[in-house]
C-alpha cells in the first residue's frame, strides 16, 4: 500500500471494512479456525499510522490486527488465506488470524498475548538503534494493554535510551467485555504515559489525520534521536470481541452512537467530497473496486492448499545445533 | 479464540463448566472467604462460563472484574490468602500465568516453606491443545507438577471438576487448577454428589485385561477410543485418570504394573519433558521386576502448537498412536 | 515497638543502625550466610512510616528490609538469629537476611525478588477490602522497583478498587550500582505515580517526622475508604549494595555529603535537643540502652541452634492433600 | 547475595566467569551485531564479573545497563534478534526470568515456527543452589529444555563456558545459557582455544569399567568426588557431562548404557520432574534390553531451599547418596 493521496488512505479504509465484515461472516460459517478479532470501527487508526510511516519502519502488534496488517501493505489474499489457515497465508497457516506478520516487510507479528506486541517493537526500536538506521518501530497496543506491567516496563526502556519508538494505543474503550474506565486508574492514558518522561497524547482516533499528523511528529522525533512518543487514539470496535459474541457490556445506543454519528471512513468520506478531494464517481468505482479484491481474496483463500501434514515440526530451530 | 468439543454430550448433566459453577457456589455458601478475581467475570460469567451466575448470586464483592494484569493478579490472591482469604485467581489461559510466573513459583509456592504459614489459593485456568495457535496451547503441568509447595489438579469431567474444586477450597495450600479447553462444554453426570474428591487418588476409567492406559484430561478420551478399537481386536485395556498431577497416585500407577506388566502413559504435552517421564522413571525403579519390557510413554510432538486445525490434532497424542504403543508393550 | 513519644522514634533509629553496623562486621566474618543488604541512612523511611502504623496493619517488604523489620516491632534478637540463619530466627533459619516475616504480627515478608512485596501488600489491602476491616497494607519497594512492570500492575488495581493500600518507594537513589536517574524515565515518582489516578508524593525521607505526617495522611484516607497513597521518601544509602561492595559508582564526596548533612538520626537528635524534648543524657542513656541490646542481640544469635537437619522438608505444604 | 566456591581451583587459567568474557569479547570483535544487555553491567561488570571489562573495550553501546525490567530486557533483545542483531540478556539470576517468561516461551521460543524467522538471542544467567535462600535457587532447567524451539547450555567448566557461548552466539537461535553460581570463580584450562564446542556433544569427565554417572553443571562435582571414593572400593565409575540438555547427546547416552549396564542420572533440581527422569525414562525405552536394572536418579528434595548453608547442602546430591545410587546399581 502506498499512501500517494488523500483518496488511498479511503480506500485502505474500505479495503478493512470490506475485508472484516467478510471475515466475520466467514468466521461464523466455519471457515476461520479459532475465530477472529474483527476490527470494523478502528480503520483510521491503523491507516492514519501507516500512512506516516517508511515502508521499512517495523510494527509489532496485536490479537486485534487485521486492519494493522492489511494498512502496512499486505495483500488481503495473504490475509484472507492465513485466516483460513491456508499454505498460501502469510504465516504458512500455522497463525491463523492472530498470528499475521512477515519481518522481511517490516512486520514483527499479531501477538495472542496482550502487551506482548510492545515489547518486541521496542526492541525493534533497540535493534534500530544499533545499527544506526533511521527508520522507526511502532508498538500497537489495546486500552486492555495499558494495565499490562510490561507496557510500561518497555516504554520506559525506550525512555532511557532515546529509542526511534512509538507506542500507540488502539484504544476501543473495552477489552472483551470491560470498559477501560472501569479498570484503568485515572482514565487518561497520556497522563499515566507523560510520568515515563516522553511526549504522550490522547487524540481522536477516528479522525485518519489527526493520526497521521501526530504519528508523523513523532516518527520525525525519534528519526532525530529525540526518543519515544506515546499516542493514544481514541476509537470504537463495532462488533463483539471475537466474532459472534454479543454481550450486555454495552448498549446498542452506545454502539449506534459510533457508528452513525462517529464513523471514521463516513467522517473522511464526507471530508473528502466537501473538499473536492474525490467525486461521488471516484468513490463509486473505488468501492466497486474494493469489493473485487476481497471477493478474489476469499476466492483464493477457498482455493488454497492446506499446508502439508509433513510440515508438522519443520523450523522449529534452525537445525544448527544439531537437535534431531 | 473458539473452543472445540468433539466428546459426546448427554443433556440432562452439567457440563464440565457447570461443574465448576456447583462446587465453587457450594463451598462459597459455607465459605465467606472464597472471592474469585479474573477478566470478564462479573457478566460474561469467565470466557467458558465458568463462573456464570455467581456474580448475580453472591455479588461483586465476591466475583471481581480484573484488569489485565496477571502479576496484580496472583499476588492479590496470595497477598489476600496470606490475610486469610481462599481467593480464587482466574487467569482464563494458563497460558497467561507466564506474566505471573514470579508471583506462583517464587512466591505462593514457596511462602508456607518459609515462613510457616498457609496459602489457602486456587489459580484457575484452562489449559491444553484447542484452536487458536501457540501463544494459548502451552503446556505447564509439569513445571507446575514438579515445583515443591504446590499442587496441581487436571480433571477430564464434570464430577471430577466438582469434587477436586471443593477440596482444593477446603486446603491452605496454593493449588493450580487446570481445565481442558476442550472439555468445557461436556456434559456428564454428577456421582459423588456434595462430596469433595480427594487429591492423589486415580480414578479406573475403563477395566482391563491385558495392559494398562495412564493418562488425564482430554487424553483420557483418546485413550478411551483406542481402548475401544483395541477391544474389537481382543486387547482389553484398563484405563486410568491420574486425576491430579501433585499428589500424584503413585499407588495406583503400581498397582497397574503389577497387574499387567504393559503400561502405557500418554499426555498432550511435549514428550520430551513431559510428566510422563517422571511417572515412567519412578515406577521403573520402583517396579522393575514387575514390568515385561519398558514403559511406553506417548506424548505430542517437539513444537509450537499450529493455528490449523489437523495440524494441531497431528501434534498431540492420536488413537492410532495410542493403539501403536500398546501393540508395542503387548508385544513383551 | 510503640512510638508513644518523640524519644522512641529516635531510639528506633538508633537500634537500626547500630543493629546494621553490627551485623555488617559480622556479615564480613562469615556469621551471614549469603550477606545482607545494609539500611544504615535509611532509618527515618521505616520509622516513619511505622511509627503512623496501628499494630494490626501489614507490611510486605523487599530484600533490604531489616529497618522495616525492626521498626515494626520485632526484636533484634529474632532478626540477629536469622541474619545467622540460626532456628531461633524470625523464620527459623531458612530466610537469612531477605526473608524476614511473621503475618501473625502483620509482616507479610522480605523478599528477593524486587517488587514483589508490592503486589503482597496490594493482596493483603485486597484481604482486608473483603473483611471490611479497619486496618492498612504498606508495600515498600526500592527505586529500582519504580521500573518493574508488576509495581505499577498492583498500583493501578489498588485504584480501581480502592483498596487501602499505600505504596512507600524507600529511595537510596541507587539499584545496586545503578543510579536512578539514569534508568527512571522522566525520574519523577510521585509524577509517574499520579498518573494512575492517587494522591502521589515526593517527600523528604531523611525527615522522620515528614514520613510520619505523610503517612498518617495516607493511612486516614485509606481506612475512611478512599483508597491508596504513593509515597517516594527519598534518602541514602551509606553501604555498598551487599556487604562488602564498594564500587565506583558514586563518589566519596556523594556519601560524605549525605552522611555529614543530611543524616537521618544525627537531623532528628539536633531537633530533639534543640526543642527540649530530650536532655543529652537522656541520649547517653538511650545509647547504652541500645548498645547493650543489639549486643544481647548477637549473644542470643551466636548461642542459638541450628535447625535440625530433620527439618529439611517439613512444612513444603499442610499435608492435607495427602503428598507423601 | 554473596557466593561460595568449594571447588578446588588453579590460578594461572581462566575462570568459569572471565572465559565467558573472553568467549563473547571473541565473538564480539568479529561480529558488531552483539550487544549485551542486563543490569549493572557496565562498571561492574556483572554480579559475577561475567562481563568485566567489556564495556570498556567494546563502548557502552554494545554493553548497556538496565533498569530493573525482566520483561522489557528479554522484549528488547527479542525485538533487536529479529530485526538481525545479536544481543545477550543477562538476567543475573535465572529466578529474574520469572519476570519475563511470556516474552521467552511465548514468543522467543516459538516466533521462528511461527513467522518462520531467526531469532538469534542468547538469555544468560546464574542458575544452581547455592546461598540466599529459596528466591535465587530455582532449577528451570527441565522447563526451559522442554519448550521447543529453546535450546539450553550448562557448562560446568571454564573452557565448555567459552567454547559453548561461542557456538551460541553463531546460531540464529534463542539459547538459554545457564552458569553455577558456585562455579564462578573456579578456574580450569581452556583446551580447545579458539574452538567454538557444538551442543549435544557431552563430555566424558573420567573414565570408568563397571558404571557412569550421567550429570551436568555443579553436581558433576559432587560425581566426580563420589567417583574418588567409589575407586577406593575398586568401582570405576564412568563421569559424563551432558553440557547441554537441549540438544541433549542421546548417543552417549545409550552408549554408557550399552557399555555398562549401570547407570546413575544425577542433578540437583527437584527430583520429580527433574530433566533427569526423562533421560531415564527415554533411554530405558531405547535401550532397556542393554540395562543390567533400572536407571537410578539422584535428584533434590520437593521443597524450597532454605537460606542454612547445612539445609541448602542436604537439600541436593551430596558424595554419600551419589555413592549409594551407583551401590544400587552395581548389586544388578
Ligand atoms: C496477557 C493476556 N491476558 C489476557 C488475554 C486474553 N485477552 C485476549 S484479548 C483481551 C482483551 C484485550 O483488550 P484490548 O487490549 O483493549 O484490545 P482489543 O481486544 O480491544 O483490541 C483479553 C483479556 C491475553 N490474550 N493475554
Ligand atoms: C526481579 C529482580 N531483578 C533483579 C534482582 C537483583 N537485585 C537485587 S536487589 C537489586 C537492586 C534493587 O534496587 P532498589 O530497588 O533500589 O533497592 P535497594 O537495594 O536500593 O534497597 C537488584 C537488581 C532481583 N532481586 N529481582
Ligand atoms: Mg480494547
Ligand atoms: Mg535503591
Amino acid at each position: 500500500m502506498a499512501y500517494t493521496d488523500l483518496q488511498s488512505l479511503l480506500r485502505e479504509m474500505l479495503v478493512i471494512r470490506e475485508f472484516e465484515e467478510t471475515a466475520d461472516k466467514l468466521t461464523l460459517r466455519g471457515k476461520v479456525p479459532g475465530g477472529m478479532h474483527n476490527s470494523s470501527g478502528q480503520e483510521a487508526v491503523a491507516v492514519g499510522v501507516m500512512s506516516a510511516l517508511a515502508a521499512d519502519d517495523v510494527i509489532a502488534t496485536t490479537h486485534r490486527s487485521h486492519h494493522h496488517t492489511l494498512a502496512k501493505g499486505f495483500t488481503p489474499n495473504e490475509i484472507m488465506a492465513e485466516l483460513f489457515t491456508k499454505a498460501t497465508g502469510v504465516s504458512k497457516g500455522r497463525g491463523a488470524s492472530m498470528h499475521l506478520g512477515d519481518f522481511k516487510r517490516g512486520h514483527f507479528g499479531g501477538n495472542g498475548i496482550v502487551g506482548a506486541g510492545v515489547g518486541i517493537a521496542m526492541g525493534a526500536a533497540m535493534g534500530i538503534h544499533q545499527r544506526g538506521d533511521k527508520n522507526v518501530s511502532v508498538g500497537f497496543v489495546g486500552d486492555g494493554g495499558l494495565n499490562t506491567g510490561r507496557t510500561w516496563e518497555s516504554l520506559n526502556m525506550a525512555v532511557i535510551y532515546k529509542l526511534p519508538f512509538i507506542l500507540v494505543v488502539d484504544n476501543n474503550q473495552y477489552a472483551v467485555e470491560t470498559f477501560v474506565g472501569r479498570v484503568t486508574g485515572g482514565n487518561d492514558p497520556a497522563k499515566r504515559a507523560s510520568g515515563f518522561g516522553l511526549p504522550s497524547f490522547n487524540i481522536d482516533g477516528n479522525d485518519v489525520l489527526e493520526v497521521q499528523k501526530y504519528t508523523a511528529e513523532a516518527r520525525e522525533r525519534a528519526v532525530a534521536g529525540e526518543g519515544p512518543t506515546f499516542i493514544n487514539a481514541l476509537t470504537y470496535r463495532y462488533n463483539g470481541h471475537n466474532v459472534g459474541e454479543r454481550g450486555q457490556y454495552r448498549t446498542q445506543e452506545e454502539i449506534a452512537d459510533w457508528r452513525e454519528h462517529k464513523d471514521p471512513i463516513d467522517r473522511f468520506t464526507a471530508y473528502l467530497l466537501s473538499t473536492g478531494d474525490m467525486s461521488q464517481a471516484d468513490l463509486d468505482s473505488m468501492k466497486a473496486s474494493v469489493h473485487a479484491e476481497i471477493e478474489a481474496a476469499v476466492a483464493f483463500a477457498e482455493s488454497s492448499p492446506e499446508p502439508d501434514l509433513s510440515t508438522l515440526t519443520d523450523g522449529v530451530d534452525s537445525g544448527l545445533l544439531g537437535a534431531k | 479464540m473458539s473452543t472445540t468439543t468433539d466428546t459426546p454430550t448427554r443433556v440432562s448433566h452439567p457440563s464440565y463448566s457447570e461443574a465448576f459453577q456447583q462446587g465453587v457456589r457450594e463451598e462459597m455458601t459455607t465459605n465467606p472467604d472464597i472471592f474469585i478475581l479474573g477478566t470478564d467475570l462479573v457478566e460474561r460469567g469467565g470466557h467458558f462460563a465458568q463462573v456464570k451466575g455467581i456474580a448475580q448470586e453472591f455479588g461483586e464483592s465476591r466475583v471481581k472484574d480484573s484488569p489485565i494484569s496477571e502479576a496484580a493478579m496472583v499476588a492479590a490472591g496470595l497477598g489476600a490468602a496470606m490475610y486469610g482469604l481462599h481467593p480464587i485467581i482466574d487467569l482464563n489461559f494458563i497460558d497467561f500465568s507466564f506474566g505471573a510466573m514470579d508471583e506462583i513459583i517464587n512466591q505462593a509456592a514457596k511462602i508456607r516453606f518459609m515462613f510457616g504459614q498457609p496459602v489457602p489459593l486456587v489459580i484457575r485456568a484452562t489449559s491444553g491443545v484447542a484452536l487458536g495457535g501457540a501463544h494459548h496451547t502451552n503446556a505447564l503441568e509439569a513445571f507446575f507438577a514438579s515445583t515443591p509447595g504446590l499442587s496441581l489438579a487436571i480433571p477430564s469431567c464434570a464430577n471430577d471438576v466438582k469434587g477436586l474444586i471443593k477440596t482444593a477450597l477446603r486446603v491452605p495450600d496454593p493449588v493450580i487448577f487446570l481445565m481442558h479447553k476442550k472439555l468445557s462444554g461436556v456434559r456428564s453426570e454428577i456421582t459423588t454428589g456434595h462430596q469433595p474428591i480427594p487429591f492423589g487418588k486415580a480414578n479406573s476409567v475403563r477395566p482391563g485385561k491385558d495392559a494398562a492406559i495412564i493418562t488425564w484430561s482430554y487424553t483420557l478420551f483418546t485413550a478411551l477410543k483406542a481402548a475401544d478399537e483395541l477391544a474389537k481386536e481382543g486387547i482389553e485395556v484398563e484405563v486410568i485418570d491420574l486425576r491430579t498431577l501433585w499428589p500424584l497416585d503413585e499407588d495406583a500407577v503400581d498397582a497397574a504394573i503389577k497387574k499387567y506388566g504393559r503400561v502405557v502413559i500418554a499426555d498432550e504435552a511435549p514428550k520430551f519433558g513431559s510428566l510422563t517421564a517422571e511417572i515412567a522413571a519412578s515406577a521403573t525403579e520402583r517396579c522393575n521386576s514387575d514390568l515385561k519390557g519398558p514403559i511406553v510413554r506417548v506424548g505430542g510432538v517437539r513444537a509450537p502448537i499450529s493455528a490449523n486445525p489437523r495440524h494441531s490434532d497431528a501434534a498431540i497424542p492420536t488413537v492410532a498412536g495410542m493403539i501403536e504403543a500398546v501393540h508395542k508393550v503387548m508385544k513383551y
